[in-house]
């Protein structure tokens, strides 16, 4: 369970990082949902069942739907050729 | 000074924890898409809220929910951590959904994220 | 020779030092917002900004000494700022209470009593509901107003009302028009998937909210759920359907309400407590639905609350209404 | 008689009972509600601070059935029920000298919910004024944030927006250090309430153990803190946030915002980690010296501003400045001095942004300082308020910022070491001080008296429109500095007196 457990943590600072040095924003926000859902295993490891449900709905849920809708707004979607939307 | 052995055997979440939240803080500081800023909000906080967590487990004890009616303290997890986490991670949503509506107004207004731009557009124009 | 130097470039270190010369920022590339075609004529700054290039002589920092320094400066003590605290932190941790152990600080009397006797004093079967929604209520009462305080914001940023005539709200509104002609896009493995999945998810919200005090959830991770099933329902069907059950008057009488409820409920029992009165309240039997006193209230309220305004912020961010 | 326990809980939760309501009704109701809640609020501080009076000690409230370890408390002595009384007025005259503006700055339909920051701002004060408990603390700190920024923004013009922004970033960086201070500090000791926290501290200091993250959180939470109020390096988002926004907003954000979390600090500094223990980590020294170099920073910038309200905005970061040189002068004087400082700030910067608002109104809405030539003749009241607040700032005798001057200096005289600087940094800020708030009283009285009766047209209407609020306002306030620079001996007896109950 430890191993299994570092390994996640290590997952977890690989996602920040890639968070930072991402240049697409569309990915950047997979990764962040990505990021909060190994976070939410983590929290069942250690005992937290109702973190555990709450990230889940929340951080990789509702979250990241904004985020989703503010890129939307801003005309951030795509890279070179941003007509995939329609 | 540093004991990198005590770091990464009985503080492993402790230092994880400690550099998510310095990789947040610096996109929070650094980085210049409003966006990033954002998502470096929170990092941070879910990094505060990894430490807290950790601080409230204790190795080989339950879930804080009542099973068969034990009601000795030594069986379980500490329940106060996870409900600072709780009333913390309702905090984070609400202030990353008030960033992110300003952003959609600053884009409408502006066409850009980068409050840098903007300032320097504002100084250009006192100055003229 | 020259492919040494663009592995040079391409390298970390080279890419640090462009970034620290300011001949080339990696964070730039972070920005692949496009900037849109047309541009309004009623903003002059944006005007200029579409058309940015700093190249006047003042504002260039490549020109301007004075500005190149202080840019400088501000850099290396942000990125100083940054490095010393990580550093400070990690540095501090290992004087910490270990991991795990039993007998750390926080393992004391306070989470002994709230586990030892929570299930006299709260009724809540769950220790970490019973302690939110009980024991440290205020704290949990001032989350629930961050939220609505959060909403307000987001409302007065976003909404808007028939009364305006500012030109830019006008263009903002038929933007969202735009946004809304796609709407339903009528996609069929998405209803297909949807029509399953929403009873789905609004029955496992419902089920979190009233077993709060039973098992792990509550109002707020409940309500979240849910209002991720309205906003699966709406992006399924789009707005015509959810227009029926769903708009600003109902949001307004929900979350009115429930943070009436809340509030009285709370300065009932925070009055009593205080004044050392009999709670009128009675707590149940451990582990039956109806039980816990106010928590079961509580956790409706919140619930409702939370679920309506996660609605309210994705429609608020699609098109300026509910 | 013991039924008056009561009111500082009756307080926080009217506050925020009228926020919710106000979110339901039009936009005159709510001004209503809200002006009747902060008179009600004003009412009830007085009656707690008579009650404190009478029984001379801090009163222990539960909030819930619970006591001290396990339940949420709030704690309120002399200085707690004194302050929320003064900040509540502030608050009630801050509304009424701008809320004619708050009519035209704010989109239609969206009047109430203005309102409905006002009153979470007021309930996030007083409960940031009357709590014992650390988590407490940061929930009301963010609502605190998260209320001015919507002030911020509520014009929502781009400066308005941009200025949101910056502000809400600064912040959020202040909230992230003080939560991860906070949960150190309950990590070390397990307790979150104020006072067994402060016991297993004493522990700690004794054992030894635990020392070095000790050293940590006292740094955090004082950075923390420092960048939410404004410090020097920290003060890049005040000059837009306090220029841009709608008068009432600017005078409550620059007066009431930042000395929140001010208190906050003071607060924690006494009763959870302890001012000795504090003392030797050397924080304060961090502090102090932050504290002078804003004073002189604050106030350079504040000569080089054009924009009259963006010079008044300059003039905060260097009386932020004053406020941390005081605490940052480690003794119980310098600590009574920065109180003190604080009071006369509040009650001077909202007279400045208010009666400014009444000069702007007759100068056909320019607010560069030269636009501003002659106003005072044609606005007589505000002149005369924004020449009481300029001569308060610089420290012109009888009035508040004298006093409080006199206090800083005579409480530096205590401190060998830091006694040169602090009396040098006391020259140079005042001096210069002088030199931009006097330019701009002179500027507004320059002209002859006779150009007001030959003025045009839109100059005689906006006089008659220039509301009766307004004046009240202004005088008010000035009436208030005027106590406070008169009454002195009594308010900083009562300072002393609520400081010693704090620990």
């Amino acid at each position: 369970m430890k191993i299994f457990e570092t390994f996640l943590l290590i997952g977890l600072i690989i996602c920040a990082l890639s968070v930072t040095f991402t240049k697409r924003m569309l990915t950047a926000i997979v990764i962040y949902m990505s990021y909060s859902l190994i976070m939410c295993v983590i929290w069942v490891i250690l005992q937290s069942p109702d973190l555990a449900i709450t990230e889940a709905a929340v951080g990789a849920g509702v979250t990241s739907i904004l985020f989703f809708v503010t890129l939307k707004k801003i005309d951030g979607f795509g890279g070179d050729s941003d007509n995939e939307q329609d | 000074m540093l004991d990198i052995e005590v770091l990464f055997t009985s503080h492993l979440e402790e230092t994880v924890a400690m550099i998510l939240f310095g990789i947040g803080f610096s996109l929070l500081l650094l980085n210049r898409n409003l966006i990033k800023k954002i998502m470096g909000l929170n990092i941070m906080d879910t990094a505060v809220y990894l430490f807290l967590t950790a601080k409230g487990y204790i190795y080989g004890r339950m879930v804080p929910i009542l099973t068969d009616g034990i009601t000795d303290p030594n069986a379980y997890t500490n329940p106060i951590p996870d409900g600072l986490v709780l009333t913390g991670i309702v905090v984070s949503v609400s202030v990353s959904a008030l960033l992110l509506s300003l952003t959609i107004r600053l884009y409408d207004r502006y066409h850009t994220l980068d409050l840098d731009k903007i300032i320097m557009e504002w100084r250009k124009e006192e100055d003229a | 020779m020259s492919r040494i130097r663009d592995n040079y470039k391409t390298s970390p270190a080279g890419r640090f030092e462009a970034w620290y010369k300011d001949g080339y920022d990696p964070m730039d590339d972070c920005m692949d917002i496009h900037k849109p075609a047309e541009v309004s004529e009623e903003n002059d700054v944006a005007d200029v900004i579409a058309g940015l290039d700093l190249g006047d002589t003042v504002y260039d920092r490549t020109t301007n000494k004075a500005l190149r320094i202080s840019g400088h400066i501000y850099k290396i003590l942000s990125v100083v700022l940054c490095v010393v605290m990580i550093g400070a932190l990690i540095w501090m941790v290992q004087y910490l209470p270990p991991f795990g152990q039993p007998d750390n600080p926080v393992n004391n009397e306070v989470s002994e009593r709230y586990i030892g006797s929570g299930i006299q004093e709260t009724g809540a079967v769950n220790f970490v509901t019973g302690m939110i929604l009980d024991y440290r209520a205020f704290d949990t009462f001032g989350e629930s107003c961050v939220l609505f305080i959060a909403t307000i914001c987001v409302q007065i940023l976003l909404r808007y009302d028939e009364a305006e005539k500012d030109p830019a709200n006008v263009r903002r509104r038929q933007k969202a028009a735009t946004d809304r002609i796609y709407e339903p896009k009528n996609d069929i493995i998405l209803q297909k998937v949807s029509v399953i999945l929403v009873p789905l998810l609004f029955i496992f919200g419902i089920y979190i909210i009233l077993n709060g005090h039973l098992s792990p959830g509550g109002g707020f991770s409940g309500g979240a759920v849910i209002g991720a099933g309205l906003i699966l329902y709406l992006c399924s069907f789009g707005y015509a359907k959810t227009e029926r059950f769903f708009t600003v008057r109902t949001f307004r009488i929900i979350s009115l309400a429930a943070l009436i409820t809340y509030c009285l409920a709370k300065s009932y029992s925070f009055y009593t407590g205080a004044n050392h009165l009999e709670s009128h309240i009675p707590l149940g039997t451990p582990g039956a639905i109806l039980s816990s006193g106010l928590i079961l209230v509580l956790n409706i309220c919140v619930g409702s609350v939370v679920a309506c305004t996660m609605y309210a912020f994705y429609t608020l961010f699609r098109k300026g209404d509910f | 008689m013991d039924f008056l326990r009561n009111l500082p809980f009756f307080s926080i939760m009217l506050a925020m009972f009228t926020g919710i309501i106000s979110s339901a009704v039009n936009g005159r109701t709510a001004r209503r509600l809200t002006l009747t809640m902060v008179t009600a609020v004003l009412v009830m501080s007085a009656l707690t601070l008579s009650y404190t009076e009478q029984i001379g000690e801090s009163v222990t409230y539960l909030m819930g059935h619970f006591p001290a370890p396990w339940g949420n408390e709030i704690r309120f002595g002399t200085l707690e029920a004194f302050l929320a009384l003064y900040f509540s007025i502030i608050m009630l005259l801050s509304v009424l000298g701008g809320w004619s503006h708050v009519i035209t700055d704010i989109e239609a339909g969206k009047e109430n919910l203005f309102y409905v920051l006002i009153d979470m701002m007021m309930s996030s004060l007083l409960a940031m004024i009357y709590t014992n408990d650390l988590f407490t603390g940061y929930v009301f700190v963010e609502i605190n944030t998260i209320a001015a920024c919507g002030m911020i923004m509520i014009r929502q013009n781009g400066h308005g927006i941009v200025a949101a922004i910056r502000y809400m970033v600064m912040s959020l960086i202040g909230s992230g250090l003080f939560l991860i201070g906070i949960s150190l500090l309950y990590d070390v000791t397990g307790h979150l309430l104020m006072v067994p926290a402060h016991n297993a501290i004493e522990q700690i200091v004794t054992d030894g153990i635990y020392y070095t993250p000790l050293l940590v959180i006292i740094v955090l939470i004082s950075v923390g803190m420092a960048i939410k109020s404004g410090l020097y390096p920290f003060h890049s988002w005040i000059p837009e946030t306090y220029g841009y926004a709608t008068p009432t907003a600017s005078a409550i954000l620059s007066s009431l915002v930042s000395k929140g979390y001010i208190i906050l600090l003071i607060k924690i500094f006494y009763r959870v980690i302890g001012f000795n223990i504090v003392i030797s980590s050397h924080v304060l020294n961090a502090l102090f010296a932050f504290g002078v170099i804003a004073m002189i920073m604050g106030s350079l910038h504040a000569i080089m501003q054009t924009d009259c309200r963006k010079m008044i905005a300059f003039s905060s970061v260097a009386q932020i400045g004053y406020i941390y040189m005081g605490i940052g002068l480690g003794t119980k004087a310098g600590m009574v001095a920065a109180v003190f400082h604080l009071l006369t700030h509040a009650a001077t910067k909202s007279l400045l942004f208010i009666s400014a608002v009444g000069l702007y109104e007759v100068s056909d809405g320019r607010t560069d300082y030269l636009g501003l030539r002659n106003a005072a003749y044609r606005n007589r009241v505000a002149g005369i308020a924004f020449s009481v607040g300029a001569l308060s700032m610089v420290g012109f005798p009888m009035l508040s910022g004298f006093i409080s001057k006199y206090l800083f200096a005579t409480a530096a005289l205590e401190k060998p070491h830091k006694m040169l600087i602090t009396l040098v940094a006391l020259i140079i800020s005042t001096v210069l001080n002088a030199i931009y708030f006097l330019r701009q009283v002179v500027t507004i009285y320059s002209g002859r008296p006779g150009e007001a009766a030959s003025t045009s047209h839109f100059i005689k209407e906006a006089i008659a429109e220039s509301t009766f609020s307004n004046r009240f306002a202004s005088i008010a306030l000035i009436l208030l500095n005027l106590f406070l620079g008169l009454f002195s001996e009594a308010v900083i007896d009562l300072i002393s007196r609520g400081l010693n109950l704090f620990a």
